[in-house]
């Protein structure tokens, strides 16, 4: 890493350690604790859609799995009170497991074709925990779920507690994804997503591999499910549906797919509108307005614009700038190099690339 | 029996709205093999549109019987015109640009495009319920003990006609041949002296006209609208378009009246909460066990 | 023994058959070229070879193994990499690592190596990073090693394929067309890089269109029309045989 | 002109950096709740300004239930400080939406609570406005020991028995929670035995829209409609955004009921349902709902169907109170459109916090009022007077007002028939 690139890491990481202290205001910090968990679900569909290609539509699903599985094994409905620590493994677990179950039968359709059976899945699961109210507690969902302790501590509602467990999971997620990323899995997924049938002839099982993906995506977004549960102590159905799919699309369109560094970027922007932001910004705007007289102001309701905000960063990045905010780091070090070569810049040659190929 | 004849008319009825709305799925993604996410909302914003011409209307006024159904086709004709602009537009605007990009971006794109889409209509008409002016007297028919009103005969007839005009159309005319080289090959299409920028705007514009006259139908058969409506109905006339085969205009067709049977069988049989899962499972295990759906063709994935 | 057998294969797409009972035998060491007009099923010959299709009757044989109704990772796995005839690199994936996947097979590292960052896969890693240098230092490309595959030029792509190929360390090399586009200079330049190749050890497998590449670098030369075998031999012999004179210039020519 | 425009864009860009900087200033001084039982230490803030925290899912779908209510909350804020109900200080509502994605969620309104919490100046919370939202904020507000006054929430679990004392957690007695409208055991037993009692229906068939609020009313009406004697045909809960139900009310109708219970609200379908009926021959048997379609969209969505078609409301008869006609015109009067179902719920409760708060004041000669103090005072017992009655809250938090109005709707309105006190 070049120096300042390691002191941008630094200050960064500083901030995110001293954050509770520079922002002593509770109801921040939880937002802050939810802007972690968007993180760490658009982490993992990145596996799935930025890595892999594949396109997942129902990725909500897979939180609610989790979010579920935590609050059947530790709360009064089925009277089990397993450990938090143990469940975020457990509930990662059960995630991936539903993953392969989705994936192994259906990974092998083309790519809009997966994403629609995805959606189905999606619609599906907040259905079934809606409609199996014996188990689910139907639209009341679960509440009273144990909340973590840690050495006799509970964290109960305290947000700082699940503020540093949240900073440490995603820590280690990164650390984990990016060794993917420059590993062997890592490329495989890669190749995939430019020319699966190329990616097979250097020897990669695709189907495995694939599956591999939404395994370890949907893993991510158990794990999110379970600290989610554990931090609210409640659980119901209404928190899963399609608009959060879309919402954690979002935020890795927006960062950059497939760029580490941009999908968490794009994860803490979509995570700060969505918890933070847009909640108080009508707040804001007609503080804003009374202060400045402009009526408009006063009267806004940002809240109406949820969707639009959504569908317009969907829109607009997809069309003016399809890589996202953060140009990946090969981009970079390849723009570095055309200064020096100009060898490179026939567009006639780019042109007979980007034909669809055809064996 | 009866009871089983009486749900086959409601299944029916509903099965001619979602075929209606299959038809703009399946033509775009047979021209360019995207799936248009928007569509659904298209279909919701041709209610919107049915409702808001009719409020211009003096209905109280009008009573005799011809005069109302000038009305009727006035007010299809003119949502479905407005429908087709706002597909047309979509296209142009959002998707062109990326008919040659990676099938996940113009996906992406037709999603931001729905969001926004429904949002317009919030803020337009509210967030509750949007009332249907009923127009037309209500007048009930009882055949072997099954009974139903003009309104069912209506949706049935209007989603029938539109559907034989769309047949001959792709079919006997020049632009429809032109549809159909273009879905089986742009390139050659092109080549041949097709305008495949103008086919496909076609083919959003007749899309979403369908959309539009599925909105006023069924603004006209339930009575309200609801911002929202068009997420739930575009996914399962999506099922419908993708049982039926996708890209292939009769198996849509079939694909909707499937779908709106089954739907009404299960809450006859099995219980109406049970509706949407039973669709959603429908969608999957189709595209697991059949994708190429009840009448397309399977065709070899290109090597 | 011959490195690979064909023996009889056939196979047919709905009524169409594309290939007809082709029989073929590639010695090992030896550069072997399929040639054939247009449509002829040569490209469906290399795709029954890597698993895309199976045949429907007939045997394809290995290093003594049979190949039939393995998947393309297996029959990678087995020594058998190849190129394609319409470029299929991973576009939005620089040169270096083009080539590192190509490697894919050879490499042990399991997902938890790569995780958790372990010795092991370090050290592999590294070694699959200097290999893909040797590659591509051989093809030419060292240059480029952080570009974009797709922002090469033509010419440079169709190498970095081979490369790619070469990655997997093939005992057999399955070159589709490999001087299709590419002007005269470049194809000298392909002329030799071939040779080199086999020189290292790796047998080739080659359609080409290309007659001066073909004529200059072919141990043996099979011709194929209507997937059907017309001719064998070597190169100067086959180019005098008066039905693949036919074929190419059609009858009465 | 333009040029004025473009200077206020630009004073009101340059505002907003300097009014977002000392929101953070201030939020560095406000403190972190404690954890785990007791509640925080009293907080005592500066000023006249005493606030409300109202949490109510205000956009998508919901906010037809919540905008409507958080007006009734608005315009009790405007009465107290024209009225200056609470001496030496200025009230303030702070509402924040507890939708995410136009569907309210519990997640949110666990962390609206926060935000109010971290605000000394929020003294008590009108909120939230559903069920589940209510389960998961219970827990939090009982450990920080800030009240929570909800105008709609209707589940008996949240106040009532020991699923109530698992929510309050570590002080299962220290109730936080409380309600000015009438729970489901009350609701739905009233119109049932109306249904059974006064217009002898026998044959029942139930839906509701499988949310907390219309299953537990539609359970609690199943249940006492058995108990008069009728019987219950079927039972069929129905989806969120349907829109189709004709296949449900054939399936319905093929068992002759002589009347349809709906649970649910207006907004998930109580209008569409009733208008279908026509459709599937059930147009002229009777509907049954409780408050969730006592209200105008119900007759505007049902339209000519809606005759026929009853609904209760845990209150006296609006029409006996002279107070309630005059909350409606000057609800009117304030948000130029007619009242919704919960406005006056809203109002009440947003007023038995104002009250309390002033009786709070008062006894501590115009000092701050903590919210522990403010809590003392609702669970005092002491009765409001209110445009839906008087009434107190009881050991759990629940009102006292136990009479459900029963109203029929006729030609476009909705006609008071009559009610009954179900004290007991």
């Amino acid at each position: 890493m070049s120096g300042p690139r390691r002191a941008f890491w630094a200050v960064l990481i500083l901030i995110a350690l001293g954050l509770p202290f520079i922002d002593r205001n509770s109801a921040h910090i939880s937002a802050y604790v939810d802007t972690g968990y968007i993180v760490l679900l658009a982490l993992g569909l990145n596996i799935i859609v930025g890595y892999t290609g594949l396109l997942a539509l129902g990725f909500a699903a897979f939180y609610a799995v989790g979010a579920y599985t935590y609050a059947f094994f530790a709360s009064p409905q089925f009277g089990m009170h397993v450990s938090f620590w143990l469940m975020l493994a457990g509930g990662g677990a059960v995630s991936a497991l539903f993953g392969v179950l989705l994936g192994a039968p259906t990974l092998r359709l083309r790519g809009d074709y997966l994403a629609i059976v995805t959606l189905g899945f999606g619609e599906i699961v907040p259905q079934l925990l809606q409609n199996l109210d014996k188990y689910t507690g139907g639209p009341d969902g679960i509440a009273s779920i144990d909340q973590p302790r840690l050495f006799g501590f509970s964290f109960g509602f305290n947000p700082v507690p699940y503020y540093y467990v949240c900073l440490a999971v995603l820590a280690i997620s990164l650390w984990l994804l990016n060794n993917l990323r420059h590993s062997r899995l890592g490329r495989a997924w890669m190749a995939i997503r430019e020319d699966e049938l190329a990616a097979a002839h250097m020897g990669i099982n695709t189907t495995a591999t694939k599956l591999l993906a939404f395994a370890m995506g949907s893993a991510f977004a158990g794990l999110a499910g379970v600290l989610l549960a554990g931090k609210y102590g409640a659980v119901s159905p209404s928190g899963f549906d399609f608009n959060t799919s879309i919402m954690i699309l979002a935020a890795i369109v927006l960062g950059g797919m497939g760029n580490l560094t941009g999908v968490f970027v794009g994860g803490i922007i979509i995570g700060l509108l969505n918890s933070l932001l847009l909640p108080q910004a009508s707040n804001l705007m007609h503080a804003l307005g009374r202060f400045t007289h402009i009526p408009v102001l006063q009267a806004v309701d940002l809240n109406q614009y949820r969707f639009m905000v959504y569908g317009g960063i969907l829109v607009l990045v997809m069309l003016f700038r399809p890589e996202g905010l953060i140009p990946s780091a090969t981009r970079r070090a390849e723009l570095r190099v055309q200064h020096h070569d100009a060898v490179v810049t026939g567009a006639g040659a780019e042109h007979m690339a980007a034909q669809e190929p055809v064996v | 029996m009866h009871q089983f004849l009486q749900q086959l008319i409601n299944g029916i009825a509903l099965g001619g709205v979602y075929a209606l709305i299959a038809l703009g799925y399946t033509m775009v993604y047979g021209i360019i093999e995207l799936i248009n996410f928007a569509h659904g909302d298209v279909y919701t914003l041709g209610t919107y549109f049915s409702l808001t011409i009719l409020a211009l209307i003096p209905l109280s006024t009008i009573t005799s019987g011809p005069e109302l159904a000038l009305v009727a086709v006035a007010v299809i004709l003119l949502a479905a015109l407005l429908c087709g602009i706002v597909g047309v537009l979509i296209e142009r605007l959002a998707y062109r640009r990326l008919r040659n990009a990676p099938r996940l971006a113009p996906l992406i794109t037709a999603i931001g495009v729905s969001l926004i889409l429904e949002n317009i209509m919030q803020i337009w008409k509210g967030t509750s319920e949007v009332p249907f002016p009923q127009f037309l007297p209500d007048r009930w028919h009882t055949v072997a003990g099954v009974r139903f009103d003009d309104r069912s005969l209506l949706v049935v007839g209007i989603s029938l006609f539109f559907m034989i005009a769309l047949n001959l159309f792709v079919f006997r005319t020049r632009l429809g041949a032109a549809m159909r080289a273009t879905a089986q090959d742009r390139d050659a299409a092109q080549l041949m002296g097709i305008n495949v920028n103008s086919t496909i705007a076609w083919t959003f514009f007749i899309g979403s006209a369908l959309a539009g006259v599925a909105g006023f139908v069924s603004g006209l058969y339930y009575g309200t609208t609801f911002f929202l409506n068009g997420y739930q109905a575009g996914l399962k006339a999506f099922t419908a378009a993708v049982l039926g085969g996708i890209g292939n205009i009769t198996g849509a067709m079939l694909g909707g009246f499937v779908i709106g049977i089954v739907e009404a069988m299960t809450s006859q049989y099995i219980s109406d909460q049970w509706t949407s899962v039973v669709v959603f499972s429908i969608l999957i295990l189709i595209l697991v066990f059949r994708p190429s759906g009840l009448l397309g063709e399977q065709a070899p994935e290109k090597v | 023994m011959a490195l690979l057998s064909l023996r009889e294969v056939s196979k047919s797409f709905g009524g169409l058959i594309a290939v007809k009972e082709l029989s073929l035998d590639v010695e090992p060491g030896s550069i072997v070229s399929l040639i054939g007009p247009n449509g002829a099923g040569k490209s469906t010959v290399f795709n029954l070879i890597t698993g895309i299709y199976e045949p429907t009757h007939g045997d394809v044989v290995f290093a003594g193994r049979r190949l039939n109704g393995l998947k393309p990772n297996a029959v990678c796995a087995a020594g058998i990499m190849r190129t394609f005839q319409n470029i299929r690199l991973f576009a939005f994936m620089t040169v270096l690592e083009n080539v590192m996947v190509g490697q894919h097979a050879r490499l042990k590292a399991a997902v938890w190596d790569g995780a958790l960052h372990t010795r092991f896969a370090s050290n592999e890693d590294k070694a699959a990073d200097r290999k893909a240098m040797e590659l591509l230092e051989f093809v030419g490309l060292e240059a480029y090693t952080s570009f974009w595959a797709r922002n090469l030029p033509y010419g440079m792509q169709r190498r970095l394929e081979i490369a790619r190929a070469l990655a997997g360390e093939p005992q057999l090399l399955l070159l589709d067309e490999p001087a299709a586009g590419t002007n005269p200079a470049e194809k000298d330049a392909l002329m030799q890089l071939v040779r080199s190749i086999r020189d290292r050890g790796v047998t080739i497998l080659l359609i080409e269109h290309d007659m001066r590449l073909v004529m200059g670098i072919s141990d043996e030369v099979h011709v194929l029309d209507y997937g059907e075998k017309i001719a064998q031999g070597p190169p100067q012999a086959v180019r005098r045989n008066p039905r693949v004179i036919e074929a190419y210039l059609g009858k009465g020519a | 002109m333009a040029l004025t425009i473009v200077t206020r864009c630009a004073l009101a860009a340059t505002a907003a950096v300097l009014l977002a900087a000392p929101l953070y200033g201030c939020s560095q001084t406000s403190n972190n709740q404690q954890t785990g039982a007791g509640t925080s230490a009293p907080q005592r803030a500066s000023g006249n300004v005493v606030k409300i925290g109202v949490d109510l899912p205000l956009s998508g779908g919901d906010a037809s239930d919540g905008q409507p209510t958080a007006n009734g909350v608005k315009l009790a804020v405007i009465e107290a400080n024209k009225r200056h109900l609470i001496p030496g200080f200025t009230v303030e509502a702070n509402i924040i939406d507890d939708a995410v994605n136009g569907v309210h969620s519990p997640t949110q309104g666990v962390k609206n609570i926060q935000s109010f919490a971290s605000d000394p100046a929020v003294v008590g919370v009108v909120g939230p406005f559903n069920s589940n939202v209510a389960k998961a904020e219970i827990p939090l507000s009982n450990s920080l020991g800030i009240a929570l006054v909800s105008a709609s929430t209707t589940n008996p679990d949240l106040t009532k028995g020991p699923l109530a004392a698992q929510l309050r957690g570590a002080n299962a007695n220290a109730v936080t929670y409380f309600r000015v409208c009438a729970t489901d055991d009350i609701q739905g037993p009233a119109g049932a035995d109306h249904a059974a009692q006064v217009r002898k229906l026998r044959r029942a068939y139930v839906l509701d829209d499988n949310e907390t609020y219309g299953r537990g009313v539609a359970d609690q009406w199943a249940a006492q409609f058995t108990k008069d004697g009728g019987t219950v045909l079927g039972h069929d809960h129905i989806t969120k955004g349907q829109q189709d139900f004709h296949a449900l009310l054939t399936r319905a109708g093929s068992q002759h009921p002589d009347v349809v219970f709906y649970g649910g609200t207006t907004s998930t379908g109580g209008g569409l349902v009733r208008k279908q009926m026509a459709d599937s021959g059930l147009g002229d048997i009777a509907y049954f709902g409780a408050d969730g379609i006592r209200n105008d969209e119900f007759l505007r969505v049902a339209g000519a169907a809606a005759n026929n078609s009853y609904g209760t409301v845990a209150a006296v008869n609006a029409d006996k109170i002279p107070a309630a006609k005059e909350f409606l015109r000057s609800y009117e009067a304030q948000f130029k459109q007619p009242v919704g179902s919960y406005s006056a719920s809203g109002y009440v409760a947003a007023m038995t916090i104002i009250d309390s708060i002033g009786a709070v004041v008062k006894a501590n000669e115009g000092k701050m009022p903590t919210r522990a103090e403010v809590l003392d005072q609702l669970r005092g017992g002491q009765t409001f007077k209110s445009i839906i009655g008087d009434f107190a809250f009881d050991k759990n938090g629940d009102t006292t007002n136990k009479i459900i109005s029963i109203y029929g709707a006729k030609d476009g309105a909705w006609v008071f028939l009559t009610q009954k006190n179900y004290a007991r």
